[in-house]
């Protein structure tokens, strides 16, 4: 842990005197292009992405990942200690912190948080923070967690946004029966810790933020975070139209910039086009129920998938689709994940040994099979299309299906669909969230592909209670090696985050795991 | 008196078609794949989180039992909540409904302003150039996709001149105009086409008409001939259309709102279908076909008080 | 069969139809406005003669020519073909009996169906009633081209290449292309020229005594329907008012509407010249018929009892009838609101 | 027989072409040439990458320039008019057939039935077009076959309406009454009397409809609702060439006239039908 | 007929003021894709003031176009040359404005068709106003009650409530009443009038015909009477000029030309009217129909339908000339040989 700490400090050091190099300015209010608009602020209640990657701003954890999304970081806890069984965790609160709204910030406030985040049922993020037991509190400032078992992830939990701290009293005296009533009273003007507060939202237009007064974070300056004013998110769901707006000068930065736009936007003269470094995966799920729809299921011949693996040129594919942006998977899992193990990419592009092992599979002569494909999103579009030339190399005929996001996830939950095109990014700073996904078969089937190993199921088990960092890295080095072989997935490229902002804008981030970062951002005037 | 009678059955007219639009509008949002929480949840949840929240949302109940819950509930005018945006359907339509109705409030000016003059040029030189001229421009704006032209008035006018914004809402009324108009012109072009091309057909009509020639050897002045008779009976058959074209440029408005990133009804329609948001799908349903409805019945006392014959 | 029943017999028919209701009226839950288009009208058509009928607009005249060919159902009373209600007339009895009863319509333009050829127009009538074998069919054709002297060249034809006159004649020869017994000619030559119109009367009148026809011949100028007719009924207002012998009507009118209507038809002797005018007053609306005698508020010779008590069409004489309460109206005694003796010399 | 002569010169007689149908229709048969033997003309493969020249801009090689595939843009523009000239036919026949019939019936029955049928095009036109299509090719799944499907569902209303409102002009005419004073029968009647010249709008409508249906494609071949990859649709390559406006325009560009062109072809073309179908009275 | 000065046409005539109306060489083509056609020929005729002059013929000859010739109504594709002279200046020739001053105020046109001749969407008080807008400076007061006055001269009744309807709430009689309203607004002291009463029934028509006669009188103007009724021409015009195929044919007083018809077709025409005493008896048609205007015959133009023609009618084309007096004029080789022919009455 010390060693990453350590790594991040000397990052944060050299960021800083790259930094320096500006003379840093506070004020003004940045107004972002977002391609799709927040849902609902409550941390525990939320589903998505376009809450999740935000609300960090709006609420703080005790716990913070690192730069790197890798590591971990003091939050509104300065000290924690996890005690030597694994068992206990202690916590200790920084001195003067308080809410938004200038109340102070209790042990009682942090403990009812955590047991309202970890009470089942209550949102679908409890799964990160299963293991905690109870959670109790030792005067003004400590906080104590009594897991159930062991919890080599625990910490890492504790900076994911389920975590984040609201106030008690003010939650509850928001109108309402149920907590979730309460939750959406409490969401329309959230208070928390972050270093912004909501100011006001028109929802599917914009939504603005202006500057925590009471944020406990300082700046290089020596004042308090944050540098600016306030932030404006303004939703402009069209590519196109976004970026319009980015180089008209009419916002100071954009997210998901297409992939085709980043080497134009690159040299353009009055823009910062940011690749920040991310845990995001692209890559196709493959159904690998041995039936499916009453007929045999050729893609739950593993010799099958491989071939198809063998089949797809990966490097055409990351220049059609991500413009040489991305680059190709060597895991299942990331780069940028912890214990990620891979060196160099997976099923390097080999027609020959494809056809090879589609003659050995008994499927000589091909297959005609479907994929899903998110209707009117063209980075599905084209990687699809490739494919679809690429497999009809070795018999396999494809058929593009394009059908909205409900009717794909339902065809995906039921287990029904053959294909479909898919991208994962970590919520949290450790492998386990995307194993459990990939390749533990009792959280959704592996995807809801049917396809399941004892061995990386038991492997999996184990790793969740395993404190040992090196016996760990081990068993997530065998999982990776199963699931590389013969997964149900062909895993195609993964990329980093596109987002262009005005070269007046200064010192924000999206860390790995996609939280937008504007603590520390400043504009020049 | 006969003016009133006529809007009365004119809104009871309404009715049926209210019903009508709402049990189609029912079927077919339950007819679509998927569930509003699979919407809501995406690829993560797991099977206990979509019953959990179907069951909230009494989507576990016969279809049946949710219309009369429905029926119920509108009756007594409240449209429930949106499952997505977690605010009540009313509020979110009024605030987007009035975008949209600026939008296409706007076009339809834009459009008028268009067509009327040119369709006189038109109508008045008749099979010479300059009615060629206006006639293919005209032509070539009804075969442009809406989307096309958006993207195309954008990148000229927004990105490279810099006339306008690239889209977005303003906060005052003069920025929301300001900001609606490109939008509102992409959404005009079309329909000033069908409007000219209309407009066109009446004026050369009218200019044929007996009273024409009759107001001519009154010895009347060119400009009240113009005014008075000629552009004033034209314009009832256009009327008509006018109030009909509506439903289209609110169709329209979906793929405008959406390419200039304007926060209106049309995209909360298209997202709420998406988004499987029946109670936002629903809402704004009725909405709209009130809406339109009620066009029509402006354009039908426009149109009466234009032409007295109308209202016996 | 019955040489003296009447071919077609017109008993007590009356024929509404619905104005427009509005909401107004209904909320003040009065009834919707009826337009009283015939009422109670009885004549008699006898084989072989021409029934003149004459009226301004708005009097019934084309109604009752719709009635008699089935185009509109009588509300009351019945339409006899040879003694039997055409309303009763089902399957092939109601094909016999258009075939046998057939209408010459008004407009030339409207009448045609601009899509078909002449051929076609008139080898659907025969086709369709089985008027003969389809071989024959051309034959027939060239035949009723020439029986209504039109060129044989015109089978190939559309209508819109003909003009108004010749138009007529296609009319007739369809008309006359399934035999009938009966033509009803409704304002047959009112849209076509002066010099035209003389064409088709003469062929009209031709053909009448070729093919032994009865023709109930409709229409608004008093000196066509005088020239062509046998008997002539005059009505106004939806009701019969005189039915008399053609010149009896001219030279001594029993009603004293059919008297302003002949004063009112300008003459061709410009040494006839008047300046009074012959009849004051506008022609009411059938919407709201007043209780009396219709024509009361523009009659000259009105009394009180006429304005509550509608008169009945009586006997006046040989063949005459009239609807009037002054039932010596037009008897030969000279009298002196009738200048009868100088209109016709 | 002279008659017969007469009758076979008068149903040939070439009457004067008006000029705008003679404009639409070389646009026209030139699409359909395209349309029917699209690789005549088209140079390339339109679904064939080529990895060495993505995203070149008009050359000799490939005068349109090629897509981020790598695939030539001309030869695609030309296929898809095979593509694009099927939904203009196929979206709109059905439409046509069925609710010209229906329009015919409910004109000329009137009374209830045409109390019931003005219920459902209110309806109907009160609904966004746009939307009720795009609901029912999500219930129906996409593709071209649903969107079909989807047009047909919508679009007879417009013709019914059409042919009702003129079959009731048309049948208080003096012809329609001949017909009935022959003991013609009411199918008789409607087919064969009023339908001829009661469809002249239905069919001028048609003509500029299936200009509106290529529209209606591209738009949710744009939404993705419409043809599917790897299939050449204008509307589907302007949605492909939409991020590429500004680095190679050529993309979107060619497609979009195409559209435009076909489109004004349709214009002049129903313009031309229009002046042609003229009833000469 | 008590009227301000200031009401009446302007007063800067420079040329005769008692010359009435002289048209010489009238021709109005139009440019059809079929070619040219020559609507009106080379008309020439004269109105004297305060006279009632009728132009007679069938659809198609020019009377109507002869009409709207004079008043500069012809748009494109049609033209018109020659002179027409009114009080010494020649309308054709006048410029735009000049002869907008004229229209309306000293010479004033009325319709066939008063429901499409009034615009159906401005009430009828507004209607007569705007004509006295263009051409007096009347206040609005003023204006108004003009317009009572006008409704009362042609014999509108509760003229206050009814300038504020519509045309469509009037009769069809009433309408042309109105119409002729708005037409006499300045005291126009020429009158053109286009089969003002065609479209009306026979005691209407009567009542108009009779209200024209007596307008004239009163207000001392003249009239130009188009009309196809050769009962309204015996019955109202002091003189008439018969067209045929866009020329004029005949003209002379009405009495001379009805008694003794000098050209072959005035005379077909009187012939193709029925007379009383002549019922069921044949009428003297004319044969064939009239020319099409793009294709005339050479020589006359009646040529083909004429029982009087010779070979020197397909040659050449006769010109109009004066045969009994000056005012008799006619355009036959044979005229001397039509009035030798047996009386038509």
């Amino acid at each position: 842990m010390k060693t990453i700490a350590r790594a991040v400090f000397t990052a944060a050091l050299l960021l800083g005197t790259s930094l320096s190099a500006f003379a840093l300015e506070r004020g003004g209010t940045l107004t972002y292009g977002r391609y799709a608009d927040s849902l609902f602020l409550d941390p525990v209640l939320n589903d998505a992405n376009v809450d999740i990657w935000i609300l960090s701003n709006l609420y703080d954890t005790l716990l913070l990942p690192t730069d790197d999304g890798k590591g971990v970081q003091p939050g509104l806890a300065s000290e924690y200690k996890l005690a030597d069984d694994g068992m206990n965790l202690t916590l200790t609160l920084r001195d003067g912190i308080r809410f938004s709204d200038g109340s102070p910030i209790t042990p009682a406030d942090v403990a009812w948080s955590l047991k309202r985040a970890a009470k089942k049922d209550n949102g679908i993020w409890g799964f990160m923070i299963e293991s905690i037991d109870d959670v109790t509190t030792e005067g003004d400032k400590t906080i104590l967690i009594k897991l159930k078992h062991p919890d080599p992830a625990i910490l890492a939990a504790l900076t994911v946004f389920n975590t984040a701290i609201l106030p008690q009293k003010q939650f509850e005296a928001s109108p309402g029966a149920t907590d979730e009533e309460k939750a959406k009273a409490f969401a329309e003007h959230p208070i928390g810790s972050g270093p912004f507060v909501l100011k006001s939202w028109d929802r599917g237009s914009s939504m603005k933020l202006v500057r925590n007064e009471y944020y406990w974070a300082k700046g290089e300056d020596g004042q308090p975070l944050p540098y600016l004013d306030g932030i404006n998110f303004e939703l402009i769901p069209d590519d196109a139209t976004r970026i319009l707006k980015l180089t008209s000068g009419e916002i100071d930065g954009a997210e998901f910039i297409p992939y085709s736009r980043v080497n134009e936007l690159k040299s353009s003269g009055n823009l910062n086009m940011e690749l920040f470094p991310s845990t995001r995966v692209a890559y196709i799920t493959l159904n690998v129920r041995p039936q499916l729809g009453g007929k045999d299921n050729p893609l739950s011949n593993p010799k099958v998938r491989q071939a198809m693996n063998f089949a797809v040129n990966k490097e055409a594919i990351i220049q059609i689709v991500t413009h040489g942006v991305g680059k190709p998977q060597t895991s299942y899992m990331s780069t940028a994940t912890p214990l990620h193990v891979g060196d160099k990419p997976l099923y390097p592009y080999d027609l020959d040994k494809a056809k090879l092992l589609m003659k050995e599979a008994g499927f000589e002569g091909g297959f005609s099979t479907s994929i899903l494909v998110l209707a009117g999103n063209q980075d599905e579009i084209a990687a699809s299309t490739a494919l679809q030339q690429m497999w009809a190399q070795i018999g396999i005929k494809l058929e593009l299906q394009q059908v909205d996001n409900p009717t794909r996830t339902q065809q995906y939950r039921d287990g029904t669909f053959v294909m479909r095109n898919a991208a994962w990014t970590d919520d949290i700073a450790d492998p386990n969230e995307i194993t459990s996904y990939f390749v533990y078969s009792k959280t959704i089937d592996a995807l809801h592909t049917g396809w399941k190993s004892d061995e990386a199921d038991q492997l999996f088990e184990a790793s969740q209670k395993e404190m040992d960092p090196k016996k760990r890295a081990e068993q997530y080095a065998r999982m990776q090696e199963i699931y590389n072989a013969e997964g149900p997935t062909v895993p195609l490229y993964e990329t980093p985050y596109p987002v262009a902002l005005s070269k007046k804008v200064h010192g924000f981030l999206q860390i790995p795991l996609g939280n937008n970062i504007f603590a520390k951002t400043w504009k020049e005037k | 008196m006969p003016l009133f009678s006529f809007v009365i059955r004119r809104l009871l007219q309404m009715i049926p078609t209210v019903i009508f639009i709402l049990i189609v509008t029912f079927i077919l949002v339950r007819l679509l794949p998927g569930d509003p929480a699979s919407a809501m949840l995406g690829d993560r949840a797991r099977d206990a989180d979509v019953e959990r929240i179907n069951r909230q949302l009494g989507l576990d109940q016969p279809v049946v039992v949710q219309f009369f819950y429905f029926v119920r509930r509108v009756v007594t005018g409240d449209l429930g909540n949106s499952i997505g945006l977690k605010v009540s359907v009313s509020s979110l339509i009024l605030q987007r409904l009035p975008v949209t109705l600026m939008l296409t409030g706007m076009s339809a000016l834009i459009a008028l302003v268009l067509a009327v003059p040119l369709a006189f040029i038109a109508a008045s030189k008749r099979e010479r150039l300059p009615d060629s001229i206006i006639r293919g421009a005209f032509q070539m704006g009804l075969s442009m996709p809406v989307f096309y032209v958006g993207i195309v008035l954008l990148t000229v006018f927004a990105a490279q001149l810099k006339l306008f914004p690239v889209g977005g809402y303003g906060d005052t009324l003069g920025d929301r105009l300001y900001h609606l108009f490109l939008p509102a012109l992409t959404l005009a072009l079309s329909f000033a086409a069908v409007l000219m091309r209309n407009l066109r057909a009446s004026i050369i009509e009218v200019m044929n008409a007996e009273y024409v020639d009759f107001a001519t050897a009154k010895g009347l002045r060119s400009r009240v001939i113009l005014f008075r008779h000629i552009l004033r009976n034209a314009l009832i058959s256009t009327v008509t259309l006018f109030g009909l074209q509506i439903g289209t440029l609110l169709g329209g408005a979906v793929i405008t709102e959406t390419v200039f990133a304007v926060p209106g009804a049309g995209r909360l329609l298209i997202d709420s279908i998406y988004g499987r948001d029946y109670p936002v799908l629903q809402g704004l349903t009725i909405a709209l076909a009130v809406l339109v409805s009620l066009t029509f019945l402006i354009t039908d006392i426009v149109q009466a008080w234009l032409d007295p014959r109308i209202a016996r | 069969m019955n040489a003296t029943l009447p071919i077609l017999s017109i008993d007590g028919v009356s024929k509404r139809f619905r104005g427009p209701y509005s909401l107004m009226r209904r909320l003040k839950g009065e009834p919707p406005l009826i337009v009283h288009a015939l009422n109670n009208v009885t004549l008699e058509v006898h084989r072989g003669e021409t029934l003149g009928i004459v009226g301004e607009s708005g009097c019934g005249k084309s109604t009752l020519a719709r009635c008699l060919v089935r185009l509109h159902e009588a509300d009351d009373g019945a339409v006899r073909f040879e003694g039997k209600d055409i309303s009763l007339f089902r399957g092939t009895e109601r094909r016999a009996f258009n075939r046998r009863v057939q209408m010459i319509f008004q407009d030339p333009y409207g009448s045609l169906n601009p899509r078909m050829t002449v051929s076609q127009i008139l080898g659907e009538a025969l086709f369709v009633h089985r008027m003969r074998p389809k071989p024959e069919i051309p034959g027939r054709i060239a035949e009723l081209l020439d029986l209504v002297r039109l060129p044989q060249d015109a089978a190939g034809r559309y209508p819109h290449e003909f003009s108004g006159g010749q138009r007529q004649r296609i009319g007739i020869a369809r008309a006359l292309a399934v035999e009938p017994d009966v033509i009803v000619a409704d304002e047959l030559v009112s849209a076509l020229d002066v010099s035209v119109q003389a064409q088709v009367i003469n062929l009209l009148l031709q053909l009448q005594s070729r093919l032994h026809l009865t023709v109930v011949f409709v229409a608004h100028d008093l000196r066509l329907v005088r020239h062509i007719s046998h008997r002539v009924a005059v009505m106004y207002l939806g009701q019969v008012m005189e039915v008399n012998t053609s010149e009896g009507l001219f030279t001594a009118p029993r009603h004293p509407y059919s008297k302003a209507l002949l004063e009112a038809a300008p003459e061709l002797d410009p040494g006839q010249r008047n300046r009074k005018v012959a009849l004051r007053g506008e022609l009411p609306s059938p919407l709201n018929l007043p209780p009396g005698c219709p024509f009361a508020g523009r009659c000259p010779h009105v009394f009180d009892r006429c304005r509550t008590e509608r008169p009945l069409l009586s006997p006046r004489g040989r063949g005459q009838f009239a609807a009037c309460h002054l039932t010596d109206f037009g008897t030969p005694a000279p009298n002196a609101n009738n200048p009868t003796g100088l209109l016709f010399p | 027989m002279s008659a017969d002569w007469a009758a076979a010169r008068s149903a040939f007689r070439l009457k004067a072409l008006p000029r705008s149908l003679v404009s639409g229709g070389v646009i026209l048969g030139l699409s359909l040439v395209l349309a029917l033997w699209p690789s005549l003309l088209a140079p390339y493969d339109p679904t064939a990458f080529d990895y060495s020249a993505l995203l070149a801009p008009p050359s000799w090689a490939h005068p349109f320039g090629t897509d981020n595939f790598g695939r030539d843009v001309l030869s695609r523009v030309i296929h898809a008019y095979t593509i694009d000239m099927q939904i203009a036919i196929f979206a709109t026949i059905g439409p046509f057939i069925f609710g010209t019939i229906v329009g015919a019936f409910v004109g000329y029955a009137g009374g209830l039935w045409e109390a019931i049928f003005g219920r459902i095009v209110d309806a109907t036109i009160t609904f966004p077009f746009l939307v009720l299509v795009i609901a029912i090719v999500s219930v129906l799944g996409p593709g071209l076959g649903n969107m079909y499907v989807a047009v047909g569902v919508v679009g007879w209303v417009f013709y019914a309406r059409l042919v009702a409102a003129e079959i009731k002009v048309q049948k208080r005419l003096d012809y329609a009454d001949a017909g009935r004073v022959m003991g013609y029968t009411p199918l008789r009647i409607i087919f064969r009397h009023l339908l001829p010249n009661a469809i002249t709008p239905a069919i001028v409508y048609w003509v500029t409809d299936m200009a509106l249906a290529i529209l209606l494609g591209s738009s949710l071949g744009y939404l993705g609702l419409g043809a599917q990859p790897p299939a050449a649709e204008w509307g589907v390559q302007i949605a492909d060439g939409k991020n590429f406006m500004n680095t190679a325009w050529w993309i979107s560009v060619f497609p979009g006239v195409a559209i435009v062109l076909t489109g004004l072809g349709f214009s002049l073309a129903g313009d031309g039908v229009a002046e042609l179908l003229r009833v000469r009275r | 007929m008590a009227m301000s000065a200031n009401m009446g046409p302007n007063g800067n005539t420079d040329g005769n003021e008692n010359a009435g109306l002289v048209v010489r060489g009238l021709t109005t083509t139009f440019d059809t894709p079929r070619g040219q056609a020559i609507a009106a020929a080379d008309v020439d005729f004269d109105v004297a003031p305060g006279e009632i002059v009728g132009l007679v013929g069938e659809s198609g000859s020019g009377k109507s176009v002869t009409l709207r010739s004079i008043m500069g109504l012809i748009r494109k594709p049609g033209r018109t040359t020659g002179h027409v002279d009114w009080r010494g200046r020649d309308l054709v020739a006048m410029s735009s404005e000049e002869l907008r001053r004229i229209r309306g105020s000293e010479i004033a046109m009325i319709f066939q068709e008063p429901m499409t001749a009034l615009n159906p969407v401005l009430p009828v008080g507004l209607q007569i106003e705007e004509n006295l807008i263009a051409h007096t400076t009347l206040t609005t007061r003023q204006r108004r009650s003009r317009a009572l006055e006008l409704m009362n001269i042609v014999g509108i009744p509760a003229a206050d409530r009814r300038l504020d309807e519509y045309p469509h709430q009037f009769s069809g009689g009433m309408r042309q009443r109105v119409m002729i309203a708005i037409a006499l607004a300045c005291s126009p002291k020429l009158l053109l009038a286009d089969e003002p009463t065609t479209a009306l029934d026979v005691t209407i028509q009567d009542q108009i015909l009779k209200l024209l006669l007596d307008l004239r009188d009163r207000m001392a103007m003249s009239v130009v009477l188009v009309t196809h009724d050769l009962g309204v021409v015996a019955a109202t015009c002091d003189r008439m000029a018969v067209m045929y195929a866009g020329r004029i044919v005949e003209t002379g007083a009405v009495a001379e030309v009805f008694a003794r018809p000098r050209h072959s077709y005035t005379r077909g025409l009187l012939g193709s009217v029925p007379r009383s005493g002549t019922s069921r008896t044949m009428l003297q048609s004319i044969e064939g129909t009239p020319p099409s205007l793009t294709n005339l015959p050479t020589g006359c133009a009646f040529h083909p339908r004429c029982s009087f023609a010779t070979d020197i009618c397909l040659k050449e084309r006769p010109v109009l000339e004066a045969v009994t007096s000056p005012t008799r004029t006619v355009a036959c080789f044979h005229h001397e040989r039509v009035a030798e022919a047996e009386a038509i009455l």
